[in-house]
């Protein structure tokens, strides 16, 4: 085969669409396996075999134990779980918060929509995980702290894409037009420039769920947030450093786990926003 | 252009003032007694008593704010409760190891991320732009503590090219600098090479269909100028703005990679603080940390009437 | 009988101000609409012809009190509405509606058709109609304007200009209006679809009895459809008269370089046509020129024009030109 | 009478654009020449294909979508199409031989370069004359279209001129470099009507003052009727009519040039004379039967037009200039 075909067939196999599809399955599969983790493996993810730490691959444990003898696999599953349901529900709240500040501030003009604005701003000027530190202070341990530490510092993306996107709608005609045949502010907000929103949400929103992910693990890697014992990719690695250069596989995995989800949301929401809203390409 | 600049800077102003209400309440909020913090649980009432009056802690809470403000005016910060020694000393003391590696992490970052997007647009769909693509997508993906795990894994543990840890001063030994800052910085500028990249690419192409350059095709202007001069300037603003967002996620990333590399910088000062309730540590780390950010946005702002002449004119 | 007066415009002023600066200072206004007086009939079409930034538009949008006056008065139906509150306005909400120039933004993109004129139709307060009857409602309105009543499950995007077009009048329709702002209703048209639409404002005119306040620039639109045409300059009537009696009569400088730019398609004619290429451009509202804003340009200008603003004046039948140099 | 000789012949030119939805036939088999020193108008409504025609001609359709699939530009006798579209030859056409002025003036120069670093960029990549003289050049440019205080002029920037200055600007560009044919794509659609005019009269005493030849592309029947010389009318991708413009304007033989005449507004028409529009819309042209396309709307069309294949371009009278694509005869029948 020559070059110029091994390239061509190359092209086709990265083209968006199969890539979108990739990345779709990939997802799919760890909701999957997040859900049935319990029937993929006979293991609890918190049983320890001291006796049997740093197994190899083998076939009772196909990724080995780590250093407390507990099942890679397991762990993986149950990190899943973990990982996916806290930045789906931060995303959220932060989806649910921001629309709504955004709304606001868009809408109605003055003092209002200065403080919602400028609060974005000196939310946006502290370095993220800076925040997350010093908001899980707030939040506590565990999964609600970490979704409402992450959810809170992902807010003003979502007040900053709103405002916009209210401010560009209110110079469309039709928001005259409504308010011409009589229609109230509120029913105008709700009826048309709330729907015309979403589009532009959802790109933001799965975007956002990669960002979520990344803050987690982070999170979780420096120990803050979710704390051992429960299993979290982030956490893995960290556990795995001392053990590096013996075990190197245990560290790489569940790195690559998180890599293979976040770009996966990525991937996801570039097609999204392709489809639903091109103007933010090279915004968002 | 001063009414600009003083505008800018009113904006930038109530910023760091909403932060420092923000990083002095959520300490206020929490419970627990930063004297009795200080001085363990088995300290008596009264020596505990005395140090809430020292710190000021037994003033109203605007009051409290107020005082603290003030002493930052007069460059102090308060006393690190764990430390015991001026707040202002240890950040100083950390912060210029953060920044020698955050600004080569963002010099790295513009310049690499810019060229590859500039390719990227240019050879838009060939065999380079999909390769590109390809490792951009993964980098942005890519957990910064994973990368430096694996730096150390490959270059320091297997192939013993790089020091696996530690931070040498760039006045003491540049090249033992160098090399124990390489790990370190890649990882910082990663994922801001990658949506530096993405962005350049993304406005080029959309700049690229806009009608004056479809002019200056017609015009019979060669296709090298048309895209680095016709093109990329206009291309440039809003990737000017993006990168001046992207500053804070270079300090953020710093927390990560300082732990990884086991660096002493302010961001590892910042999460052991976190871990001691160390809280005018806390404060002080927030506040200088959202200052830098507050100040290159600043810096940007004045850049944008460079590249674009509207903005100079509203200078006027 | 077209004697009533529906609308009446008195000596209305619309100044825009501009900020500036780092505090907001206020560096000027821009003198959009600077006293302009009118009335409309009930039942006619009066047209507003002039170039952009001659404020045609904001008149248009003063009329229906999307703005707020700075001066003057609007009379509606015998009653001053200049300075109603948003409440007070709402009765007359309804009876006065616009079409808008750009069928694309004018229409919601996420709502149906059958939904944008059913919004239109269950806005009203006092609506009683059941849910078959505005669905009826719905299909007699589409009708009217000779939209499928099979459309109504489309969506904007899926229409061409000329139909979006028609659905914005059935929208305004769904208020049974008695004063339609026409807003440059065409110029975002192919020229094949413009005359559609134009007959469908003259159809509906004559069966609904409708009034029209029609904003165009092209003037052979605004001459085929409307009975009277106030003709602006820079926030300025400079000429109003019986919609032939322009043509055949033009009055003002300016009225006439206008006419004349405008080339029309019947050959022999056109080769024979006088030709005024007016010089320079239009000020800028901001610092408009004294006394008659059209003297910069004018080549009758004299002392008198320069210094004294003319106001409208008598010359002929129903015909009114600010203009010193014609006695 | 001395005859002209044609300056430019485009001859068979098939410009598609291949979308998701189909190939888009923008141009179809489309012939046509300007002489020198004449004033042609290519007229039809949007989506007829007139402006990428022009845009095929020097080659500056986007690739992809669109694709310039076959036939021949000879330009002074050398076919531009033979050239490759980022090759040196159609450069040292573009700007210099054939010029476009297009129908934005607000988007058509760049927003962050002055007026003069625009205008000496393109009389530099043509003459090969220093920075210096290129500048003073562009100052005489800018006297020659009626710019005033050219020299103060040359250091704004676009967004600080008006639209019709901007317009000004572009032909001043496009006469920079002396080029013998001028392509106006709309140049006077986004301007007001008296600007319009001040516009027209400008380019009109330049390609008269300086015996240029123009294509004025457009849907404004009157512009044509007052300027152009001869006139091709396009309707979905193909050239339905042409001849000159007393032939055209006093006896359209086409149906849709008749329809469209009608359907004007006109000043000089008496007060109450109805429009007759022409019903149903332009067709996109994706996947169009092989019959006349405009077949749908056509008032006078007959079982025949339905059924046969697309008409070919015809004599109204044998040995005459004007021709016609339609099955009909409809002399008289108007």
């Amino acid at each position: 085969m020559n070059l110029s075909n091994v390239k061509k067939r190359f092209k086709v196999f990265f083209n968006r669409g199969v890539l979108s599809v990739i990345s779709f399955v990939v997802l799919l599969s760890f909701i999957l396996i997040a859900i049935i983790a319990p029937l993929i493996t006979k293991y609890s993810p918190y049983e320890q075999n001291v006796s049997n730490k740093y197994a190899a691959s083998s076939a009772e444990h196909p990724f080995g134990t780590d250093k407390l003898g507990r099942d890679i696999l397991t762990r993986l599953a149950y990190g899943a779980r973990i990982s996916l349901l806290a930045s789906l529900l931060s995303s959220l709240v932060a989806a649910v918060i921001g629309l709504v500040l955004g709304l606001i501030a868009g809408f109605f003009k003055g003092f209002i929509s200065q403080l919602i604005m400028r609060i974005a701003d000196a939310e946006l000027s502290i370095p993220p995980l800076v925040l997350t530190l010093v908001l899980s202070l707030l939040f506590g341990d565990g999964v609600f702290g970490v979704v409402m530490v992450i959810g809170i510092s992902l807010v003003p993306t979502y007040i900053r894409l709103v405002f916009g996107l209210v401010l560009s709608q209110k110079k469309n005609d039709y928001v005259l037009a409504a308010k011409l045949i009589g229609q109230s502010n509120r029913k105008i907000i709700l009826k048309h420039i709330l729907p015309n929103c979403f589009p532009s949400l959802i790109v933001l929103f799965t975007m956002n769920l990669g960002t979520a992910m990344m803050l987690e693990a982070s999170m979780s890697y420096l120990g803050i947030g979710i704390v051992p014992p429960t299993p979290t990719w982030g956490g893995m690695v960290s556990e795995s450093y001392e053990v590096l250069i013996l075990h190197p596989m245990q560290a790489i995995l569940p790195g690559l786990c998180i890599m293979l989800v976040v770009v996966a949301f990525n991937i996801l929401g570039d097609g999204l926003r392709d489809a639903l809203d091109p103007r933010l390409r090279g915004k968002l | 252009m001063l009414g600009y600049i003083v505008k800018r800077l009113g904006i930038s102003l109530i910023i760091i003032f909403i932060v420092t209400v923000f990083s002095f309440s959520i300490i206020h909020i929490l419970p627990g007694d930063p004297a009795r913090i200080a001085l363990g649980e088995e300290a008596d009432q009264a020596a505990v008593d005395a140090l809430r009056a020292e710190m000021n802690l037994d003033k109203p809470i605007t009051t409290q704010y107020v005082l603290w403000i003030k002493g930052i005016l007069h460059g102090d910060f308060g006393m690190s409760i764990v430390e015991h020694r001026p707040v202002s000393r240890i950040i100083s003391e950390r912060l210029p190891k953060t920044i020698s590696l955050g600004v080569p992490a963002l010099i790295l970052s513009v310049s690499l991320g810019l060229l590859s997007g500039i390719i990227s647009a240019i050879k838009r769909g060939k065999f380079v732009d999909q390769i590109l693509t390809i490792c951009t997508t993964l980098a942005v993906g890519m957990p910064e503590f994973w990368l430096g795990v694996f730096g150390i894994f490959l270059f320091g543990l297997k192939l013993h090219l790089l020091p696996i840890q530690g931070y040498t001063a760039p006045s003491a030994d540049f090249t033992q600098f160098v090399r124990r800052a390489i790990m370190p910085v890649v990882c910082l500028a990663i994922h801001l090479i990658a949506s530096i990249n993405r962005h350049t690419r993304a406005n080029l192409l959309e700049v690229i269909n806009q009608d004056y350059v479809r002019t200056a095709r017609a015009n019979g202007i060669p296709e090298r100028t048309v895209i680095l001069q016709h093109s990329l300037k206009n291309a440039l603003i809003p990737v000017i703005t993006m990168i001046a967002l992207q500053v804070r996620v270079v300090l953020g990333g710093s927390v990560i990679v300082e732990q990884v590399f086991n660096i002493t910088g302010i961001g590892l000062l910042l999460k052991t603080a976190v871990g001691n309730r160390d809280y005018l540590i806390i404060q002080g780390c927030v506040l200088i940390l959202s200052m830098i950010t507050v100040g290159c946005n600043f810096v940007v702002d004045l850049l944008y009437g460079v590249v674009d002449p509207k903005i100079r004119e509203s200078w006027r | 009988m077209k004697n009533n007066t529906l609308l009446e415009v008195n000596d209305l002023k619309m100044h825009f101000p501009i900020f500036k600066g780092a505090f907001g200072m206020k560096a000027g206004v821009v003198k959009a609409v600077d006293g302009v007086s009118f009335s409309v009939r009930e039942g006619e079409t009066f047209g507003l012809v002039g170039e952009s930034g001659c404020g045609k538009t904001t008149v248009g949008r003063s009329i229906l009190r999307i703005y707020k006056p700075t001066a003057g008065t609007v009379i509606y139906n015998g009653e001053d509405i200049t300075s109603y509150t948003e409440k007070e306005m709402s009765k007359y909400r309804r009876e006065m509606q616009m079409i808008f120039q750009d069928p694309y933004s004018s229409l919601d993109p996420r709502q149906s058709v059958g939904s944008i004129v059913r919004e239109a139709i269950t806005t009203d307060k006092n609506c009683k109609l059941s849910l078959s009857e505005v669905d009826a409602k719905v299909d007699e309105l589409l009708q009217l304007v000779e939209l499928d009543a099979s459309m109504k499950d489309r969506y904007p995007h899926e229409m061409s200009g000329g139909q979006r077009q028609r659905l914005g009048i059935a929208r305004a329709l769904a208020c049974n209006p008695k004063l339609i702002v026409c807003d440059e209703p065409v110029s975002a048209l192919d020229v094949s679809i413009q005359a559609q639409i134009i007959n469908l404002f003259i159809r509906l005119q004559k069966k609904l009895g409708l009034t029209y306040v029609f904003v165009a620039h092209d003037l052979a639109v605004v001459r085929h459809i409307s009975d009277r045409i106030a003709v602006m300059y820079l926030g300025n009537v400079v000429e109003i008269t019986e919609a032939t009696e322009l043509y055949d009569n033009p009055l003002h400088p300016y009225t006439k370089a206008l006419l004349s730019a405008v080339p029309v398609t019947d050959y022999d004619v056109e080769k024979k046509r006088e030709r005024i290429t007016l010089q320079g451009e239009v000020p800028s509202p901001i610092n408009a020129p004294s006394g008659c804003p059209f003297h910069p340009r004018c080549i009758y200008a004299t002392e008198e024009c320069k210094q004294k603003k003319p106001e409208l004046a008598q010359h002929g039948d129903n015909h009114f030109v600010a203009c010193h140099i014609i006695k | 009478m001395q005859d002209k000789t044609p300056l430019l012949v485009v001859k068979n030119l098939r410009t598609s654009f291949f979308t998701s939805a189909g190939e888009v036939k923008a141009v179809n088999d489309v012939s046509y020449h300007v002489d020198e020193e004449e004033v042609v108008a290519i007229v039809g409504e949007s989506g007829c294909g007139k402006s990428v025609t022009q845009m095929s001609v020097l080659q500056l359709v986007q690739t992809p979508p669109g694709k310039i699939l076959g036939g021949e530009v000879f330009y002074k006798g050398k076919d531009l199409l033979k050239y490759g579209q980022k090759s040196k030859e159609i450069r040292a056409i573009r700007g210099a031989e054939i010029s476009m002025i297009f129908q934005e003036p607000m988007t058509s120069l760049n927003p962050v370069f002055t007026i003069g670093q625009q205008l000496s960029q393109v009389i530099r990549v043509h003459k090969h004359v220093s920075r210096k003289e290129a500048w003073a050049e562009g100052v005489e440019a800018l006297r020659k279209v009626g710019i005033p205080e050219p020299e103060a002029r040359m250091k704004n920037y676009p967004f600080e001129m008006s639209g019709g200055m901007r317009q000004r600007v572009m032909i001043a560009i496009a006469i920079a470099c002396n080029s013998s044919l001028i392509i106006a794509d709309e140049p006077t659609t986004a301007l007001d009507v008296t600007t319009q005019a001040q516009v027209m009269e400008l380019l009109m005493s330049i390609v008269k003052g300086l015996k240029k030849a123009m294509i004025v592309v457009t849907h404004n029947l009157g512009l044509v009727t007052r300027y152009a010389d001869r006139i091709y009318v396009m309707y979905a991708g193909k050239i339905i009519e042409s001849g000159t413009t007393e032939e055209i304007m006093k006896h359209p033989m086409h149906p849709y040039t008749i329809g469209l005449l009608k359907s004007v507004p006109n000043l000089s028409d008496e007060k109450g004379k109805a429009l007759v529009p022409i019903e149903g819309a332009p067709p996109i042209v994706i996947n169009l039967p092989d019959r006349c396309a405009f077949c749908p709307r056509c008032p006078y069309a007959t079982e025949d037009c339905m059924n046969a294949s697309m008409p070919g371009l015809r004599p109204v009278d044998v040995g005459q200039k004007h021709l016609v694509a339609c099955h009909l005869d409809m002399r008289g029948s108007r």
